[in-house]
């Protein structure tokens, strides 16, 4: 294996070092590691995945199933594929799953082992014992390369785009059909995993209106990529084919410095598919052996990277293919041993080559063995004359080639086998996916170029002698070779491993095995031989495990049919898929105008619902949460706390059957409620559970202002919005969300009305501003609407303000309330506030289960309504009775006792027993007002057990304690109203 | 059926391989059978090993649309646990836990259950609450549910690697030591293989096209291969429950959704357990024995049947995955596909009777591979003694004329 | 990723809207006239068609409208459903 | 190194939301003098005020923040009695300015709607990183505001800094 001295497309002029295994080499700017390994005279790039047997490069495309490699130069990356790999100064790879070398792997002892390792041979053994001790050893031998220690450096970016037409593929066909379409005005992007347009063209010699094949494709590239309806990327990847003509690619070497890839989601009303197509290798024993390459691979490397994998050589086909490639061989300097063609005869073109480049050509052969094991010696083969041998150091076969119908059959597109080109083709097409050329099964340039030229018509019915240019003539081709191909499987019980899936090292035996043991369906088989299963997919082993299966079960290839296709094309960065979205940006932090106040004065903070972030607790110097909470709460109920209350939901609803609305979204009336008052109303699902509950204010005859629990407020204004736009079209009301609109600031507590009254106010104080009236007019200048609205059970003044002076108002309340120990207060001291005064908070004790009744909220259900949602739940729930869980209170008979959330309830008897499951704490907490732990909880018949013995079963502790009414603290509420 | 041991593999080896037997038979369908199953899962196939094993019924068949084990069995992330709320749930779930830890031996196949245990980290105080709920209700029925403190977390999953700047920070988690990966595959070909050799004929590539009834019960099922007759049909379709159904005019508390799953290139073993990222976009993940990272999220938001998922729930999913491992950036995304659920309105499973006499239903619940021996062995009693087994007394279709659910999240959210 | 038409809005990705169930699950004008087995149904049972099914789609980030497409589960083909015939 | 475009946050404006049927919608004009933009996407644009039409019966009228008052008061009066909904929005909504040769490779970083389709002036409401906003199109390709809750106006804000490309 040596470098050419000219030729290729490689920079002589810049030579680049790098590192394999260990060992310092050099290759040239323009090579892949792979072409430069080769060049280096390396063969051996790594070991098989079962059998650890010794592998080189098979191919020249991401289908590679062999050499695997680990990036440690860039992010220690696993499992990157040699041809895939730009060569870079300073690179380090290393082989994958070999210890402690590619050359000497110990594992390689799996190969002596090997016929007990037939496939699925793990269903079969390991029962003895635990698959746990077994599975510690098999995990360690499987799994190729090393997942990356450090954090991943790279900066990634998602975009949308919208194309009229993409095309996948700069190939000839691709870059045709994109000049036809461009010209005709419409938008056009066009997408090529390779570093420049050309496709297969970058690899063969071939001519376009007698011009070389790649110079006329990047000349069209160059013209096309300056007009402004044309979007072009090169080095980016179509990995996957969704719905609605909707494909994901991804983009490797993005042009902004800062981003390592980028994903492209390209909403497109035509999809042109020209990805071309993957040559397949041939089954004969020994298949596998560093020096057993795929011919078209081959000359790729010697015309794109002067890289020769061999002096000598000997060429098994079964197509016409490989004879195109013998004059590259020859002028490469490689000796041709002989062709060994599987066919009975040859055509006069395929006779004509091999004549021209004097090489003898043995027809009806068929190679039985390669000699050597880590490296060809040689070939065994047998003809109508018997078993012959020849030598040679490398052996390039080619069994066919296979349209890439990946991104097709993603779009749904059916495939079906084509006997004469003997491979799955293009069938029924789905959604705007269109083939054409490789893709398609149309192997000859000539045919492919003619598809592209009619692209028009073929998408959008425009004839494409329509448009006036002359671009749309079909170019001329010469120096292509027709394809021929007879596809002819291998006889049974030939000596030696034969293999099918390279990677995953299954042979023709497993797939023998596996429709012996009935396992007779395409996807049995591939499941149980783990056939196709590997990174490579089975681009490359599928189409011959497909084969092998029609010839087992003597049934047609269309009728085996192909496993499912599943995106991605080719493997996909986890980094690109979750683009910028790291840190703050994964879900929203949803803020007030306090946000920043509350944490510079140190809250601790916690997740509220609907992604609102809010303050926990105050906590000062050296106070625990139960200290700080105790402080706040004691503030509250014995002179003034504050707290930000901006993250509740409010709605305005404007029109003349807002109070019918209401009065069939709450369980009470709300149609008889006067303007300037407010009213608590309680919202049910229609399964009649608790839904949400708040105050809605009448603000003038046909306006209210709705408010409603923060984790609450989407799903709420999701509800009334659907009963408007679908149930009850003929309502007068309209919606409108002004939640962030209104900052509220709740002052609460005996000292309330003292701290307010300091301020400079047109609003009368006095108490003919009764519980739930509102009021508007101005404190300290600022327009304000208090509402003596409270959810601590203590006088409580909501001041709401509108955002822009909402900060400014809070710092003035806060210095008005320092005489009187105005307290910030968190969620969690709200929290015991709640407890104490017994307030239900559907989120806790509806638990999904609750309905009014059973919450002791039957004073506030107004069943005389014709009709609200959830009462013909409530009316079943009624008529069928049975035992319920009802919220209940729980007193601890240990007053100091430590009872956490979700505790079990159990009967007094026993302790912990399987029947005796009788409900849970849903909230419980130290009272420091009361002296002593108290909770609310769930108790099935809780209502008539009052004054009962249960067992709080905690996770750490239990403790007794006595059932009772679910209120702890002012039960008629005088605080609040006074 | 003879059975598979290192020896088994031993001599075989010493003849090529070349007379291992079939695993099931492919029998032509007979005219009439005992018992027809309809869906040749895990959940059909193990319902017709529990009829033969635990009832001396065998002259059943399981019909299978496609080839057996190809609907739900084939495409699920081989997760098993029983952490759940409610105390109609537990004690089900847990016994589905024990069974799949005795299956290997009992169906002499290895379902490679190893006993990873389930790490679901906690971000918020409300996630908190959650998991205490779960685990007093879960200590009551026997099954461990331990919280963790952040260093526990730590200590146990070396590559735990939140940023700083963590969106909801993790203050620790909740761990189920119990919870288990099964191989999928071979859950439907060890049921199959054991349910065949007891003389249950499997018959794949037998689409049911209609159900026969006379006044209000069951007589038979027409099919791609022809009419069968049975007095007692059991539906196991996963994803199909509602198609079923409705050709014996049964509605059904279900909606079918896509379930995504998807995983990594293959590499050395990085993660031992199971991991739930509950308060992002409820992504979970974990490691296979061959070393691919598998990836699971919530279902898609909308009812399919196209068995196929829409990418932002990939995208989602990976972002909370790279909060807390940001190491798997540079490792790539191999294959992702999708299952088709029968998502019940309250989340559980329904194992229930039916309006029509003779025709039972096991519609598997949002996760239906974890409640797979269970589901199967509660079916085969309902279907042999006409009575709900004790343990699966709640799951019928009553529990909703009675509004009495077994909430466990399912669509209530959101109707 | 479906392209759902709205129709003030035009063709977006699915992202913007919320699928919001079948179109024929209808409120009953009368609850408390329907029966127990009546009422479940409409509570808790979908027709969960494979094949064409006629929902409510909003389109919650856009005009935030609610409207109706036919769209067929398997194929996820859809075509609008016109105002009038709602 | 980041992409060519200067993100602010705007502070002079005033958003009135109006949602009314046909017959309001004529006392709307007679009162502002001035034709609403009944197309989607569509929006009337002069000195005083610009009428944005956000849905058949939905609009915004968009105007210098000194004049919120004296306009809310104008529209609110032309309807009374009749079945119309007049609320001001202004504190509802941050606005946003993207101004630059790269504002749309920012943008369509967290729109997921085809911006080719809107010429300058139009505007619309769509899907936007994941809070939604309402769009303005200024200059079509270099000029565009941008208004979202202004619950998630510290989200925004984060996310359109690191969407230029900010080596934070």
């Amino acid at each position: 294996m040596t470098r050419l001295a000219n030729g290729g497309v490689i920079d002589r002029q810049r030579p680049l070092h790098f590192t394999f295994n260990g060992k310092r080499y050099q290759g040239y700017e323009g090579d892949t590691l792979a072409s430069a390994l080769m060049a280096n005279d390396v063969l051996i790039v790594g070991r098989s995945f079962k059998y650890h047997r010794p592998r080189g490069i098979l191919t020249c495309g991401p289908e590679e199933p062999n050499a695997l490699v680990q990036l440690v130069s860039d992010g220690d990356q696993p499992n990157l594929r040699a041809t895939e790999v730009p060569l870079r100064e300073g690179l380090e790879a290393r082989s994958v799953n070999c210890w402690p070398s590619a050359k000497f792997d110990l594992r390689a002892i799996n190969s002596f082992l090997a016929p007990l390792f037939p496939a699925g041979f793990y269903y079969k053994t390991f029962m003895a014992g635990r698959w746990d001790f077994y599975s510690r050893f098999i995990r360690q031998a499987a799994g190729l390369g090393r997942s990356p220690k450090e954090r991943d450096p790279g900066r990634y970016e998602r975009v949308n785009h919208h194309t009229d037409v993409l095309v996948v593929g700069a190939g000839p066909t691709g870059v045709q059909a994109a000049k036809v379409l461009a010209e005709s005005g419409r938008d056009v992007m066009v997408i090529d995993m390779q570093a420049s347009p050309g496709g297969h063209l970058l690899f063969h010699s071939c001519q376009i209106d007698s011009q070389p094949g790649v110079e006329w494709v990047s000349q069209a590239a160059v013209e096309l990529r300056d007009r402004k309806n044309v979007t072009w990327l090169q080095n980016t990847t179509a990995t996957g084919y969704y719905d609605h003509n909707m494909v994901i690619a991804v983009e490797h070497e993005p042009a902004e410095s800062w981003l390592r890839e980028r994903l492209w989601h390209i909403r497109a009303k035509k999809v042109v598919i020209a990805t071309g197509a993957v040559e397949r290798p041939l089954i004969f024993p020994g298949n596998d052996r560093p020096g057993v390459m795929l011919a078209d691979a081959v000359a790729r490397y010697i015309q794109r990277f002067a890289a020769v994998p061999g002096k000598s050589v000997v060429i098994y086909t079964n197509n016409s293919t490989a004879y195109a490639h013998l004059e590259t061989f020859k002028a490469a300097g490689i000796e041709i041993q002989g062709v060994l063609d599987l066919r009975e005869s040859l055509s006069e073109t395929e006779l004509g080559l091999a004549s021209k480049s004097k090489v003898p050509v043995v027809v009806n052969s068929r190679i039985t063995g390669v000699q050597g094991r880590s490296a060809v010696k040689g070939v065994t083969y047998q003809d109508e004359s018997g078993i012959k041998t020849l030598s040679c150091d490398l052996v390039c076969h080619s069994g066919g080639w296979n349209p890439l119908i990946h991104l097709y059959s993603h779009a749904g597109g059916r495939s079906r086998f084509d006997q004469e080109s003997a491979a799955f083709v293009p069938g029924e097409r789905a959604q705007g996916a269109y083939s054409i050329g490789g893709a398609n099964g149309t192997f000859s340039l000539g045919q492919g170029l003619k598809e592209a030229s009619e692209i028009a018509n073929l998408l959008f019915g425009e004839k494409s002698d329509d448009s006036a240019s002359s671009a749309l003539a079909v170019p001329v081709t010469e120096g292509e070779v027709s394809y021929r191909i007879d596809e002819i499987w291998p006889e049974k019980g030939l000596k030696g491993k034969a293999f099918v899936d390279f990677q995953n090292d299954v042979t023709t035996a497993d797939i023998s095995l596996a429709v012996r043991e009935n396992f007779r369906s395409i996807e049995h088989v591939k499941r149980y031989t783990t056939a196709g299963m590997a990174v490579d997919q089975g681009k490359i082993g599928n189409p011959n495990v497909i084969g092998l299966v029609s010839r087992e079960l003597d049934q047609e290839q269309t009728s085996v049919g192909t496993t499912t296709f599943r995106p991605p094309f080719a493997p996909v960065s986890f980094g690109v898929i979750g683009g910028n979205e790291r840190g703050l940006l994964i879900i929203p932090a949803r803020t007030t105008p306090m946000t920043d106040w509350n944490i510079a004065n140190g809250a601790a903070m916690d997740e509220a619902g609907a992604n609102f972030r809010r303050p926990f607790f105050f906590p000062r110097a050296g106070e625990s949460m139960e200290d700080a909470v105790a402080r706040e709460a004691t503030a509250v109920r014995t002179s003034c706390g504050i707290y930000d209350g901006t993250p509740l939901g409010t709605f305005e609803l404007h029109g003349p059957d807002t109070a019918e609305l209401l009065n069939r979204l709450y369980t009470n009336r709300f149609d008889n409620l006067p303007v300037g008052r407010g009213r608590f109303g309680l919202m049910l699902r229609e399964d009649g559970r608790l839904f949400d509950d708040g105050v809605t204010f009448r603000v003038d005859e046909t306006r209210y202002l709705m408010s409603c629990g923060t984790g609450a407020a989407g799903a709420v204004y999701a509800h009334i919005d659907r009963l408007l736009q679908t149930e009850w079209i003929d309502l007068k009301v309209y919606l409108v969300n002004v939640s962030a609109a209104w900052a509220t600031m709740c002052v609460c507590g005996p000292m309330a009305r003292k701290v307010l009254d300091k301020l400079e106010s047109d609003i009368a104080l006095d108490p003919s501003f009764r519980f739930l009236d509102f009021r508007d007019g101005t404190l300290e200048g600022i327009p304000v609407r208090l509402a003596r609205v409270s959810y601590t059970g203590e006088l409580s003044f909501e001041v709401n303000v509108a955002r822009r002076s909402a900060l400014k108002l809070w710092t003035i309340l806060i210095d008005a309330g320092k005489e009187f120990g105005i307290t910030p207060v968190g969620s969690e001291t709200s929290g015991v506030l709640r407890i104490e005064k017994g307030f239900i908070s559907p989120g806790h004790e509806g638990d999904n289960i609750t309905n009014p009744f059973d919450a002791g909220m039957g004073w506030i259900v107004d069943m005389t309504k014709p009709d609200f949602i959830g009462k013909r739940s409530l009316l079943r729930d009624m008529r069928l009775g049975g035992e319920r869980q009802h919220v209940v209170g729980l007193l601890p008979d240990d007053e100091r006792a430590a009872v956490a959330d979700g505790s079990a309830l159990l009967p007094a008897q026993q302790e912990l027993s399987r029947s005796g499951f009788q409900g849970h704490v849903t909230a419980a907490c130290f009272s420091p007002t009361l002296k002593r732990t108290i909770a609310l909880g769930l108790l099935k018949d809780g209502q008539s057990r009052h004054g009962e013995k249960v067992i709080i079963s905690g996770l750490e502790n239990s403790c007794p304690a006595t059932v009772s009414a679910p209120v702890f603290y002012d039960p008629k509420g005088e605080r609040m109203r006074g | 059926m003879k059975r598979f041991s290192i020896f088994s593999l031993a001599r075989n080896a010493l003849t090529g391989h070349r007379h291992w037997e079939k695993m099931w038979r492919s029998p032509d369908p007979k005219r009439e059978y005992d018992v027809v199953i309809i869906g040749g899962g895990g959940h059909g196939l193990g319902a017709a090993y529990f009829l033969a094993k635990e009832h001396g019924i065998t002259n059943v068949a399981v019909l299978e649309k496609g080839w057996l084990g190809g609907g739900n069995t084939g495409r699920n992330t081989m997760t098993v646990r029983s952490n759940f709320l409610r105390e109609d749930s537990v004690p089900f779930h847990e016994m589905s836990l024990d069974l799949y830890h005795q299956l290997s031996r009992d169906l002499n196949y290895n379902l490679m259950v190893s006993q990873r245990g389930m790490i679901t980290f906690i971000q918020s105080s409300a996630a908190n609450r959650v998991a205490l709920q779960m685990a007093n209700t879960m200590h009551i029925y026997g099954a461990e549910y331990r919280m963790l403190t952040l260093d526990e977390v730590k200590q146990k999953i070396p590559i735990f690697d939140p940023s700083p700047d963590m969106r909801l920070p993790v203050r620790g988690g909740v761990y189920q030591p119990r919870a288990s990966m099964v191989r999928h595959d071979a859950v439907a070909w060890g049921f199959a293989r054991a349910a065949d050799a007891r003389g249950v004929d499997i018959i794949q590539n037998c689409e049911v096209t209609g159900i026969q009834q006379e006044n209000g019960a069951v007589t038979g099922v027409e099919t791609t291969r022809g009419l069968i007759k049975a007095r007692k049909i059991g539906m196991a379709v996963a994803g199909h429950g509602s198609v079923v159904a409705s050709m014996v005019g049964q509605r059904l508390p279900i909606t079918t959704q896509p379930l995504q799953a998807w995983v990594s290139e293959p590499v050395k073993p990085v993660l031992n357990e199971i991991v739930v990222i509950r308060s992002y976009y409820g992504t979970y993940l974990m490691q296979s024995d061959k070393g691919e990272i598998v990836v699971g999220q919530g279902c898609d938001p909308y009812p399919s049947y196209a068995q196929r998922g829409t990418f932002p729930i990939i995208e989602d999913a990976t972002t909370s995955m790279l909060e807390v491992f940001p190491s798997f950036g540079r490792l790539k995304l191999l294959r992702h596909w999708a299952g088709m659920l029968d998502i019940p309105y309250d989340g559980s499973p329904i194992i229930s009777k039916t309006n029509t006499r003779g025709f039972y239903i096991d519609v598997a619940g949002s996760g239906g591979f974890k409640t797979t021996p269970a589901a199967a062995k509660t079916f085969a009693h309902l279907i042999a003694k006409d009575t709900p087994h004790p343990l699966a007394e709640k799951l019928g279709l009553e529990r909703f004329s009675s509004g009495r659910l077994i909430q466990e999240g399912g669509v209530s959210a959101n109707r | 990723m479906l392209e759902i038409p709205c129709p003030w809005c035009g063709p977006r990705n699915e992202s913007e809207f919320v699928c919001a169930g079948e179109a024929d699950r209808k409120r009953p004008s009368d609850p408390e006239a329907e029966t127990e087995e009546a009422w479940a149904d409409y509570l808790f049972n979908s027709t969960n068609p494979k094949g064409v099914v006629r929902e409510w789609w909003w389109h919650v980030s856009g005009c935030t409208r609610w409207f109706q497409i036919d769209r067929d589960t398997v194929t996820h083909e859809i075509t609008p459903v016109e105002e009038s015939s709602k | 190194m980041s992409y060519q475009v200067e993100v602010s946050s705007l502070a002079d404006y005033a958003l009135i939301n109006l949602r009314g049927e046909a017959q309001v919608i004529t006392n709307w004009e007679a009162a502002l003098d001035v034709v609403f933009p009944k197309a989607p996407h569509t929006a009337v644009i002069n000195e005083a005020f610009s009428v944005l039409s956000l849905a058949s019966d939905h609009w915004w009228v968009r105007t210098a923040l000194k004049s919120e008052d004296e306009v809310f008061r104008r529209l609110s009066q032309a309807v009374s009695g009749e079945h119309a909904a007049v609320t001001v929005v202004t504190d509802h909504f941050q606005g946003f300015s993207i101004k630059g040769p790269d504002a749309v490779a920012v943008l369509r970083q967290g729109f997921s709607l085809d911006l080719r389709l809107l010429d300058s002036g139009q505007c619309t409401r769509g899907g936007f990183a994941r809070c939604g906003a309402t769009l303005q199109v200024v200059e079509s390709g270099t000029d565009y505001e941008l208004f979202v809750e202004s619950s998630y106006s510290k989200y925004v804000e984060c996310w359109l800094k690191v969407a230029q490309g900010d080596t934070v």
